[in-house]
């Protein structure tokens, strides 16, 4: 195991996968020759040469298109948005094209697609770059999403993503790409899809969080352990399909939940795993399911402001504390 | 499964009659001065090119290629016949009068080669080589049908004949296609893709950014603008503010043709010239065929937003009619041949109804398959 | 009062609309000339001539965009997509200018736009086509979504959404202009947005029910009303914001909530309405509320396969049954 | 409000560093070859063209446009400065090199037209005649800021200035303006909007939908093609298959020109005839202005993707430098001048530094506030 950022181990992931099978190809906006704009595809240009590693145009919709079109053939496209906030501009071809494609191709034609680039909030970006769309692509059946916390996770998904048959949307956290864990050395370690991990075991309450909020989440849950509240701290990796299972037992055991995430609250990821926890553990829970979500407002550029509207440590620890009505 | 009830709608015939009960509209668009004397003498000239080309072509191409555009005309037909008979439902958009650019294409590619198009496809997809009888099952909503009743007129699908549908967002075929050729290019093929889509598709962003894309990375990708001057009720003028299509290419260096849609060979010969090129050299063309719709938009299309008196027009060049004339002309074929011809169609379009109506429908279970290509644990 | 269809409702409302104000004007494709591909704007050309009222090329994202710019600078334009399916391409312009321009202008641009068509399923039309996307507007803040189940609200509401300073994504559904009511006179008439209604009283259970599927639920009313069970039937025909308060005295008194929808429930509106009902009435629910959603799968063109997916009369009835413990 | 905890997150130092420490890149793109001789033959021919256009203007208006460019110049470099030094935040994209495009073109306008732009705007934003002490503070993220600290370097905006924005996404503010034009017709003034965007920016399929509209509807929207040769990393010629930006006008029957970017009054020239033509007539127009961006796409850009021999290449035409020579070889001014010009510069970009110090952060209560002009009862 070797000890490597986030950036490191989604650039390993993207290296393996390039080596391993010749229809994987890279492309998105200075992915190649400016090494990503944030790094993760540093070095893939020179060790795969510019047909495998592309920089596009400026033109989401249209090579978001591309790499749907070149999947439908066989190849297995990996598409990086430079932000997912320009995915907002491609949306029409990942959701009527790649997420629809099997299905109304009567299972003609699969669509192995990975779209792939940092999601969430970042600095002071303000709010046209600085916002989580993770509930707009969960909502189409015929898509995965996946949004990894760690290093590890980052990479045995990545890797599972690229080899999945169907589009997956793939969520990096810009803000993450410096946090540093092991991760496995072997060129065959995957995480599948569709499966939640335990990020820490407890027993008085459970909190469910994703990507930047998983941190966030276990310092609560260290924090909170100090006050003698012992938290399971859960995190799905994979949004869609959702591993409710693990989640469920968690919360038969603890009875109490708080859903945390730095997105929107309204038609959130949250609001669905509140909704599915009432609909299959209602007699468990001891009180209502919390979300701590993101403010629901634009996101700010005053750093002051900024700070406020992402949920941290104490917003969580306050509302474990209330669902154990400690408070 | 239990027998659902419905949700509380209004039958599609009724909701047809809305839509088809508009008031005469306030503008009525005439896209030209009609002249029947210019129109008889640029007739003349343009047959007598058909003409030139026939002779160099041998009998059996020819007579396939009429043989083609008299199956996609009955097919289309029947199409209107079984829609009207509440059989085929939703949207349902017609090829009449367009099928020499389809058929004109097609005969330019060989088997391995790729078509993508928008929803007006039944042509397209049966000149690719789909069998009529899937078309018509899909079309029906059957489970026999090409796409497994999941797709419906908008979307038919071949993989084994390499006809990637059938799009229902007005451009979205155009970056699809461009993928597609990226594709066959990576892979070291000398395969090619056509992509055809109607003129209004041609104002999205899609085009344009697809455009760039191919010349830039030059990409075996051929272009086809069907120009059949209307996009729904609004004429090209209306919607485009410089009409000539085939210039747009010269905003990306892309190659590009204008070409008489209403001339099967025409259209043959300018998309074998575009073969050439992305097979030889990777390289795309756009073509802007003009040609004309004798229907209305849809199945559901008032049509009042052009007279009686242009659509005549258009009809007097009605591909299938002047074709036919020149074969006859050039003594390569005679009445009896069109009549077989037009017996053997009969007995194909004939045949698809059958098939379609004795498909059964999809199993309910269908409703849930096909939405992953791998299923995941936890998947609900 | 009138008895008129929705279509006309609505059709009323602009004209009333167009004549009360100069600074309004309709666009779209085939709002004009051809009177609608619905028939919605009907009449309208001839009324307010080619300045007020105009055919646009296709191209949502363009025309969108500048729907948005010319509210910038006080006009109040009514953009119509012939069906919300074709705003997916125009989300960008949506979602990045109209929502946030409020916001990152630290209030010095407010866009008065509607934003309005058929949304949801229509017929047969297959998954490009047959979609419910009220969940993506939802989500952002900024935006105000109002989805009307009966002429009169129709009328009522898009007067008010013309008339309000931010955009309003006005969602129709094609299914249902045919459906007919009655419909004030009144040219002052307007219906407030944020406000639900009690469509049904009840005492036994609360069914939220919007758009296509309030007559569903209120069939599905009648018919438990001869089974004993007392439904109370609620539209929030606003979606954001949303008038929780209605729905929640509601849930006070039956204890007992369905909440049906013709959208897929993942990340839906339904789940945000049952984590907001966990969050305010979880001490007074003897059931889990219960979603009945559209099937999540994308939507088939089969008309068999096709009623499968849309939520019916049965699915709720018995979705009523099961948390009243009757079953 | 309590004192908030942060999410657990690396400083922006950090953050910046490592995007900042890449390897060398596996292409380094040099646009041209760069031949001295050649080069000074041109900047001479160029330079008289400049002194020429001098002759036609008076004293007041030369100084102003001079005095305009230094400022924007001063103040971006302070803000270089301050970035460095953590009080600006976020991506912050310098408009050094550019400024004869803004300043000229601004200089065209009447105070009531508006102009809208991306994310490279602290130069318009000023020129617009917006206080630098307020674009300053929002930089800063403060209260005093133009936009109350909410919209940051990318989202300056003026309602009193008629300066629409500053949009994040490229291409965002070209529909926008078309329907700022559009709204101005439709009330019927005579007001103009500029449309400012880079090179790159004309890929996007926003660029064409917008320019068809325009011409199609004749709106008065004059689009600005502020070409520097370079999207973030990637250069023109490997983004675009056509690379004469101006020529694309044609596809839309758009007029157009090609317009040297380094040289204020030639800018003014163009933009004047360009307002000329849609004040008069609601026309649209496309202007490639070629410019030359001197730092990096962002203040976090290593910019290895083009060589220092290129930038210095591009340096020789410095649009203040060029002017300013010209200015003093035609007697228009002399050093002191330059020397007053300077002064109250700097005391302007310190007293806008002040500003911003000195002004308080947003009340958290901002927080919540300018989400919807009319909230609405049970709004959360
Ligand atoms: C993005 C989008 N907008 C609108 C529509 C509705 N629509 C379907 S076909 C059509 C007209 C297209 O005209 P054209 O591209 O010329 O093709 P034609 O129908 O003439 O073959 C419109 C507006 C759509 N399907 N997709
Ligand atoms: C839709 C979108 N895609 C990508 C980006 C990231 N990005 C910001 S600026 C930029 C380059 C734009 O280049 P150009 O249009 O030439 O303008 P310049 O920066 O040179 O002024 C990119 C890729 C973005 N902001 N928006
Ligand atoms: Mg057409
Ligand atoms: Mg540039």
């Amino acid at each position: 195991m070797a000890v490597m950022t986030m950036r490191e181990a989604l650039n390993q992931a993207l290296r393996e996968e390039l080596s391993r099978d010749e229809n994987v190809f890279l492309m998105g906006e200075e992915v190649a020759a400016y090494q990503g704009a944030y790094k993760v595809t540093k070095g893939l240009l020179e060790e795969f040469g510019d047909k495998r590693v592309i920089d596009t145009p400026i033109t989401e919709l249209g090579f978001a298109g591309l790499g749907v079109g070149a999947a439908m053939v066989g190849l297995r496209p990996i598409v990086e948005f430079m932000t997912f906030n320009f995915s907002i501009l491609a949306t029409d071809q990942i959701v009527n094209s790649a997420a629809k494609m099997l299905y109304m191709s009567g299972g003609q034609f699969k669509v192995p697609i990975v779209f792939r680039g940092p999601s969430g909030s970042a600095y002071q970006v303000s709010s046209q770059h600085s916002q989580a769309i993770e509930s707009w692509f969960a909502y189409f059946p015929g898509l995965k999403v996946v949004m990894p916390s760690t290093p590890a996770d980052a990479k045995g998904l990545l890797k599972s993503a690229i080899r999945d048959d169907d589009p997956v949307i793939f969520m990096e956290q810009e803000r993450m790409y410096g946090n540093k864990g092991e991760v496995p050395d072997d060129e065959d370690f995957t995480i599948p899809l569709g499966v939640s991990e335990v990020k820490r075991e407890g027993k008085d309450a459970t909190i469910v969080a994703r990507s930047l909020m998983v941190p966030v989440a276990l310092k609560a849950a260290e924090e909170l352990e100090k006050q003698g509240v012992s938290c399971e701290v859960i995190d799905p990796r994979t949004i869609r399909p959702l591993d409710i299972e693990t989640i469920v037992a968690s919360v038969k055991k603890t009875n109490r939940v708080v859903i945390a995430e730095e997105s929107h609250p309204f038609c959130g990821v949250a609001a669905e795993i509140g909704s599915q926890i009432m609909e299959r553990a209602f007699d468990y829970l001891d009180a209502p399911v919390r979300r701590v979500s993101g403010v629901d407002v634009p996101m700010p550029y005053a750093k002051n402001l900024e700070q406020l509207a992402i949920p941290d440590v104490a917003q969580i620890v306050k509302a474990v504390r209330e669902v154990a009505y400690l408070d | 499964m239990s027998q659902k009830q419905a949700a509380p709608t209004k039958s599609r015939v009724e909701a047809e009659e809305q839509s088809s009960s508009a008031a005469p509209p306030a503008e009525t668009e005439v896209t030209d001065e009609i002249n029947p004397a210019q129109l008889s003498l640029d007739h003349e000239k343009l047959k007598q090119q058909q003409k030139d080309r026939i002779a160099k072509l041998d009998k059996e191409t020819l007579q396939k290629l009429l043989y083609q555009m008299i199956l996609v005309r009955r097919f289309e037909e029947k199409c209107a016949e079984s829609y009207s008979l509440g059989k085929i439902g939703g949207f349902c958009h017609l090829y009449i009068g367009q099928e020499a650019v389809a058929i004109g294409a097609l005969s330019a590619l060989r088997p391995d080669d790729y078509v993508l198009t928008s929803y007006r496809e039944h042509g397209h997809a049966i000149v690719k080589g789909m069998s009529p009888d899937e078309v018509m099952a899909e079309l029906y909503g059957k489970a026999g049908g090409c796409s497994s009743g999941k797709g419906g007129s908008m979307h038919l699908f071949d993989a084994d004949k390499n006809f990637l549908g059938g799009h229902g967002i007005v451009g979205g075929q155009i970056p699809l296609a461009t993928g597609v050729a990226f594709g066959t290019k990576y892979k070291g093929t000398d395969q090619v893709t056509l992509c055809f889509f109607g003129e209004a598709a041609v104002n999205q962003g899609a085009f344009h950014e697809s455009l760039n894309m191919a010349q830039l990375w030059k990409l075996p990708c051929i272009y086809i603008c069907e120009n059949n001057q209307y996009g729904m009720g609004t004429s090209l003028q209306r919607a485009m503010s410089l009409q000539d299509v085939s210039q747009k290419a010269h905003a990306y260096e892309v190659a590009s043709e204008f070409v008489d849609g209403m001339d099967v060979l025409a259209v043959r010969e300018a998309v074998q010239r575009s073969v050439e090129r992305a097979r030889q050299k990777y390289l795309p063309t756009l073509l802007e065929i003009r040609t004309y719709r004798f229907m209305g938009h849809s199945m559901s299309d008032p049509g009042n937003y052009r007279t009686r008196a242009e659509i005549e027009k258009h009809q007097e060049r009605d591909p299938i009619k002047l074709f036919t004339e020149s074969l006859t002309e050039q003594n390569v074929i005679d009445q009896s041949t069109i009549d077989e011809i037009e017996k053997r169609v009969r007995q194909e379009v004939e045949q698809s109804v059958r098939f379609a109506e004795e498909s059964p429908l999809p199993d309910p279970k269908e409703l849930y398959t096909h939405v992953y290509a791998n299923p995941v644990t936890g998947d609900k």
